[in-house]
C-alpha cells in the first residue's frame, strides 16, 4: 500500500465518522457519541493530512497548531447566552481561513503556471464565499453582542448596491478564469468580498441574527466545498456539504416557523418598524403578586410553562426551576411548551432549561402540546410574548399572521412574566395581554420566579 | 488520486443527500449544539491550511497558511468543546430522585 | 476519468449511507413494489454490458456482452412496468364515491 | 466540454435520479414518481454509456434491446401472486449478466494484458456474486413456482460442505489476483459459483424464499457494485449500492418479524418439522355457518380484517372488498389489520387489497391497530394463521416466542375463515381457533367470503 493510498483511507475513514457524527445528533442519548465521532474524524483529517509527502516544514504549523489551542479551549467557556456571537465568531475565522487558503494556492499557482480554468474557477468560488463569511459573520457577531447597532442600517437603493458590488466581484472572477495571468484584478476580489459580507449584514436587524448566522454556516461549508476543488480532496468536499446542508437546513426551520421568507430576512429590514408601532394603550392589563400567582398554580392540576426570550435574557432558568420543583412536590402536573424560535437561536430554551438539569422528557413541542391547552388550568409565560401572540392566528393584517404559535390563550387561566407593555421582537402588541383571563406579573423574571417559589415554600415549610 | 471537476460534483451531490437527511432528522433539542458541532466540523479547512503552510512554496504563502491553521484550529477546539458541554446538560430523569 | 480503489470505496460508502436511509423509510405499504423497483435499477449492469459489447474486441466478449445486454434490458422493461402496474392501484379514496 | 466530461455530466444526473427515485417510494402519493425518475435515470445511464468512443458497434447492442424488451413486456403481465417468482427470475438475469459482463472482460484483459491485481480481485467479486446469485434466484423461482420440491432438501454435512466450495472458489480468485496468466482456473470460479449457488438454496424451505430473495437482490447490487469497480464507473458502484441497501434491509425487517436470524433463516433448515408436529386434536373447535357469520358481523360496531396468506392463494380480495363495502354500507366500522409478514413477501397483502381498490389509509400496522383490538366486536381472520397465533405471546417453547403478533384472541369474537385444521407456515397448531369466542368457518377463502356476502345481501337487497 503506497503511502497516497493510506492518506485516501484514513480520509474515507474520517468522511464516515463526520457522517455518523451526524447522525448520532438525531437523538439526546447518542449526541455524546456524536461529539466524539466528530473528534475523531476531525484528528483523523488532521493526521492523515500530515502523513502527506508535500509537507515539508513542521513548525510553523506546530506553532499554530498551539495558539490556535490556546485562544480556542477559553473561548468555549463563555456563557450559555453568548454562545450565537461565539458562533458567527467562529464562523469568520472559518470564513477566514478557507480565504487564506484560496489566496495562498492562487498566487502560488500564479508563479508556476499551474492555473487551469477549473482550478481559478474553484478558487474564485473559495474566496469570494470565504471573505464574504468572514466580514459577514464578524457584522453578525457584533450585533449579537450590541457592539454595533442593532436596528437595520438602510440607505436609497441599498439592494441594488449590494447586488452590483456583488455582481462585480463575480465579473471579476469570471475574467480571472479566463486570464489567470492578470493578477492586479485578484485583489479587488477580496476587497469586494469583504465589503460585500459587511454591507449584506448590515441592513437586516439585530434579531434576525439567528436565521444569518446559519445561512453564514451554510457559507462556510460551501466555501469548504469549493476548497475541496482546489486542493482535489474528497473529504473536503464531503465534510463541507455536510456543514451546508445543516446551514441551510436550520434556516428553513427557522423562516418557517416565522411564517417569512428567506428573502424577507435578507432584504426586508425586518424589526425596522419597532419603534412606530408601540400602539397606544387604551386598555389596561390585570397586574397580580407573587402572592395571587402561587396561590393560582399551588390549586392548579397542571401547569404549562412557556419560556421565551425574556428567560434567557433574566437567566432565570434555575429559579424556573425550582418553581417546577415545589410545584411538582404539591402533585401539580407542571410541563414546559417549547416553540421552534423561542429565544433567539434554535434551540435556546431546551438548552437554557438543560443547563437548569430540567429533564428533556418533560418538555413538549408546540405542535404536541397545542392540543392539550384547552385543558391545562394555568399557561405561565415566561418571558415570551410573539410565540404567544394570537394575533398570529386571528388578525390577517398582523406582520406575524400565519406564524404557528403555542396557544396559551386558550388555557384556563394564563399568568405572564414581563417587565413592562413593551413589544417583544417583532415589535406588535399582544392581545394575549389584555385577554379577561390573563394576569400580569411585571418585573424580571429571574425576580418574579424567585418571588414566587418563596411564597411556595413559604406557606408549606419542608 | 487526482480529482477532476464531475467527480467533485458526484461526491458533492451525494454527501448534500446524506446532509440534508441527516439534519433534518436530528432532534430539535439539539438544535443549540448542533450549530456548534457543524460549526467545529466546518473547521475541516484546516486540511487545505495545513497543506498550505507544510509545504512552504513562498514566504506569502506560508504566513497566509499559519493564520488560516490558526483560525481553524481555534474552532476545532472551541466548536467541539462547547458542544459537549452543552450535550452534557442534557438528562432524561433527575438525577439521584 | 479513472477511477482507483479508495475513490470507488469513497462512493460506494456515500451511496451506502443514503441507501440505508433511504430504503429505511419506505412505506411498509409499498414493500412489495419496491422489490420489482429496486430489481429493475439493479439492471444498471447494463451499462458494462452494452460497452463489453459495443467494444468489439472479440466474438466471445461480444456475444457474452450481448447476452448480458439481452438480460438487462428484460429485468429493466418489466421491472419498471410491474412495478407501475402495482402502483397504480394504491388509492387514498375511494374513487367516484 | 468533453465528450467524456459530458457522460459524466449524464452519469451524475443519472445518479441524482435513481436517488429521487427511491426517495419519492416513501410515501404512496409520489411513489409514481418514482417509478419515472427510475426510468429517466436508466434511460440517461443508457444514452451516456452508448455516446462513448469506445462503442463501435451498435447492431448487437440494437438486436439485444428488442429481444429484451419483447421478453420484458409480457414477463409484467404475471398475475400480482406471481410476482415473487418474477423477482428471483429477474434476479437470475440480473445475476447472469454481472457474471457475463465480468467474464468477457476477464478474457479481454488476460488477452492484452490488463490484468491487474486490483481488476482481477474486482473481477473476482463480480464474477463469484453474479453467478452464485443467478443459479441461487433460478432455485428460488423454482421453490416459489413449485417447480423443485419446497420443502429444505438436507443431506449430512451440508453447511460444511456449502462453505468449503464457497472457500475454494474464494481461493482460487485469490490464486488469480497473483497469477492471472492461470487462466485455466478461471472456469473453475464460475462452476463453483454456479454450484454454490444452487445448494444454498436448496436447503431452506419454501416459504423462507422471500427472505432469501431479499438477500439475493443484495447479492445482485454488490455484483453491480464490483462491476463499477471493474469498469471503472461510480454510477454503477451507486445504483448497485443502492440495491445492496435495498436488499439488506427488506430481509433485516423480514427477520426481525419472524423473530428469526439470519443465520437461522439461511441454515436453520426451517419448516423441515412441519409434518411431525401436526398435533393430535383433542380438542374440537367450533364450527359455523355463512349465515351465522353474517349475523354477527352485521351486529357488530368494529370489525377488523386481519387477512394472510390463505387470502392470497385463494384471490379472495375482491370478495373482501365486496365484504367490506356491504358491512360499511350497514354502519359498521371496518378496519384492515395488516402484518409485516402476512403472506409471503413484505407488503404482500397491501398490493392485493389495493389491487381490489381498497384505499390504503384503511389498512393499519400491527403497532397501530394492537392497543385497539379489546375494543373491537369482531376480528376477521382470513388465511391468516402464524401471524394472530397468541403461542408467540404465551409460550416460551414454541418455535415462533417472541414474534409479534397481531392480537386478534383480544377481540370479543374471533371468525377464521381456513380450510382445514392445518397448521401454516410455521407448522404449528394455534390455539386461537380452539378459544371459547372464536368461530371457524371452513372452506377457501373465497367461497367463504362470497357466501357471507350474499347472506348479508341477501337480507336486505338494495
Ligand atoms: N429562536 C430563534 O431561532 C429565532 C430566530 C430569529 C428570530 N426569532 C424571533 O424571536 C422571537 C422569539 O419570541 P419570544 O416570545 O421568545 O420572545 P419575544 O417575542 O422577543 O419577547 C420576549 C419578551 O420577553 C420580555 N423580557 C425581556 N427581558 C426580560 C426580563 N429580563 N424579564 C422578563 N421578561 C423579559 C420582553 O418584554 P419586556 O420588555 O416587557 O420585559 C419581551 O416581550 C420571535 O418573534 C422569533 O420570530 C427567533
Ligand atoms: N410476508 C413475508 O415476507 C414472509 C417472508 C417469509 C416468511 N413468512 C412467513 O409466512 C407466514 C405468514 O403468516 P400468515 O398468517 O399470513 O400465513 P400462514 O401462517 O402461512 O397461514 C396461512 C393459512 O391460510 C390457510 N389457507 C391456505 N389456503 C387457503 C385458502 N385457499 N382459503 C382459505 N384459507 C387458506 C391455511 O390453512 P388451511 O390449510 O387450513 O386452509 C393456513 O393456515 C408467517 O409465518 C411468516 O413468518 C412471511
Amino acid at each position: 500500500m503506497t503511502l497516497e493510498t493510506l492518506i485516501q483511507l484514513i480520509y474515507l475513514i474520517s468522511t464516515g465518522a463526520f457522517i455518523l457524527s451526524l447522525k448520532w445528533m438525531s437523538d439526546p442519548k447518542t449526541a455524546r457519541h456524536g461529539v466524539f465521532a466528530g473528534v475523531g474524524a476531525m484528528v483523523l483529517a488532521v493526521v492523515g493530512t500530515l502523513l502527506g509527502r508535500e509537507i515539508v516544514a513542521f513548525h510553523w504549523i506546530a506553532i499554530a497548531f498551539v495558539l490556535g489551542t490556546a485562544v480556542g479551549i477559553p473561548l468555549s467557556w463563555v456563557p450559555l447566552t453568548a454562545v450565537p456571537q461565539r458562533t458567527a465568531l467562529s464562523h469568520a475565522f472559518g470564513g477566514l481561513a478557507a480565504g487564506l487558503v484560496g489566496t495562498a494556492k492562487y498566487y502560488m499557482w500564479l508563479g508556476d503556471g499551474g492555473l487551469t480554468k477549473f482550478r481559478m474557477t474553484a478558487i474564485g468560488f473559495e474566496v469570494l464565499l470565504g471573505y464574504l463569511t468572514c466580514t459577514g459573520s464578524l457584522m453578525a457577531a457584533g450585533k449579537l453582542q450590541e457592539v454595533i447597532p442593532t436596528r437595520p442600517l438602510t440607505y436609497r437603493n441599498q439592494n441594488v448596491i449590494n447586488l452590483g458590488l456583488l455582481a462585480l466581484a463575480v465579473m471579476i472572477a469570471v475574467t480571472l478564469v479566463f486570464r489567470p495571468e492578470q493578477s492586479w484584478l485578484f485583489p479587488f476580489i477580496i476587497v469586494l468580498s469583504l465589503l460585500f459580507g459587511v454591507l449584506l449584514v448590515l441592513p437586516i436587524g439585530g434579531a434576525d441574527m439567528p436565521t444569518v448566522i446559519s445561512l453564514l454556516n451554510s457559507y462556510a461549508g460551501l466555501s469548504a466545498v469549493a476548497m475541496g476543488f482546489v486542493m482535489e480532496n474528497k473529504l473536503l468536499i464531503t465534510a463541507g456539504a455536510l456543514d451546508g446542508s445543516s446551514g441551510l437546513i436550520l434556516s428553513i426551520i427557522m423562516c418557517r416557523a416565522m411564517n417569512r421568507s428567506f428573502t424577507n430576512v435578507l432584504f426586508g429590514a425586518f424589526g425596522q418598524v419597532e419603534a412606530q408601532s408601540t400602539a397606544i394603550e387604551q386598555r389596561t392589563a390585570k397586574a397580580a403578586t407573587a402572592e395571587d400567582a402561587a396561590h393560582l398554580l399551588e390549586n392548579a392540576n397542571s401547569v404549562v410553562i412557556i419560556p421565551g426570550y425574556g428567560m434567557a435574557v433574566a437567566q432565570a432558568q434555575h429559579r424556573v426551576r425550582d418553581l417546577r420543583d415545589e410545584l411538582t412536590k404539591r402533585g401539580v402536573n407542571v410541563k414546559f411548551a417549547i416553540h421552534p424560535v423561542a429565544g433567539r437561536m434554535p434551540g435556546h430554551m431546551n438548552v437554557l432549561l438543560a443547563e437548569a438539569e430540567i429533564p428533556y422528557d418533560s418538555l413538549f413541542e408546540m405542535d404536541d402540546i397545542n392540543p392539550d391547552m384547552p385543558q391545562v388550568d394555568v399557561a405561565l409565560v415566561i418571558g415570551a410574548n410573539d410565540v404567544v401572540n394570537p394575533a398570529a392566528r386571528r388578525d390577517p393584517k398582523s406582520p406575524i399572521y400565519g406564524m404557528p404559535i403555542i396557544d396559551a390563550d386558550k388555557a384556563k387561566a394564563v399568568l405572564a412574566i414581563k417587565r413592562s407593555m413593551n413589544p417583544g421582537f417583532a415589535g406588535i402588541e399582544n392581545e394575549l395581554y389584555f385577554a379577561d383571563n390573563t394576569l400580569m406579573l411585571f418585573g424580571d423574571a429571574k425576580a418574579v420566579v424567585g418571588d414566587v417559589v418563596k411564597e411556595l415554600a413559604g406557606e408549606t415549610p419542608h | 488520486m487526482e480529482l477532476d471537476f464531475v467527480s467533485g460534483l458526484f461526491v458533492f451531490m451525494l454527501a448534500t443527500f446524506i446532509g440534508l437527511d441527516v439534519i433534518r432528522r436530528v432532534s430539535r433539542l439539539l438544535h443549540t449544539p448542533l450549530m456548534s458541532l457543524t460549526n467545529a466540523i466546518s473547521a475541516i479547512a484546516i486540511v487545505g491550511a495545513i497543506i498550505v503552510t507544510g509545504e512552504q512554496q513562498t514566504t506569502l504563502s506560508t504566513v497566509l497558511g499559519a493564520i488560516a491553521v490558526f483560525a481553524s484550529t481555534t474552532n476545532i477546539v472551541s466548536g467541539f468543546l462547547i458542544t459537549d458541554r452543552m450535550l452534557k446538560m442534557f438528562k432524561k430523569r433527575e438525577p439521584g430522585k
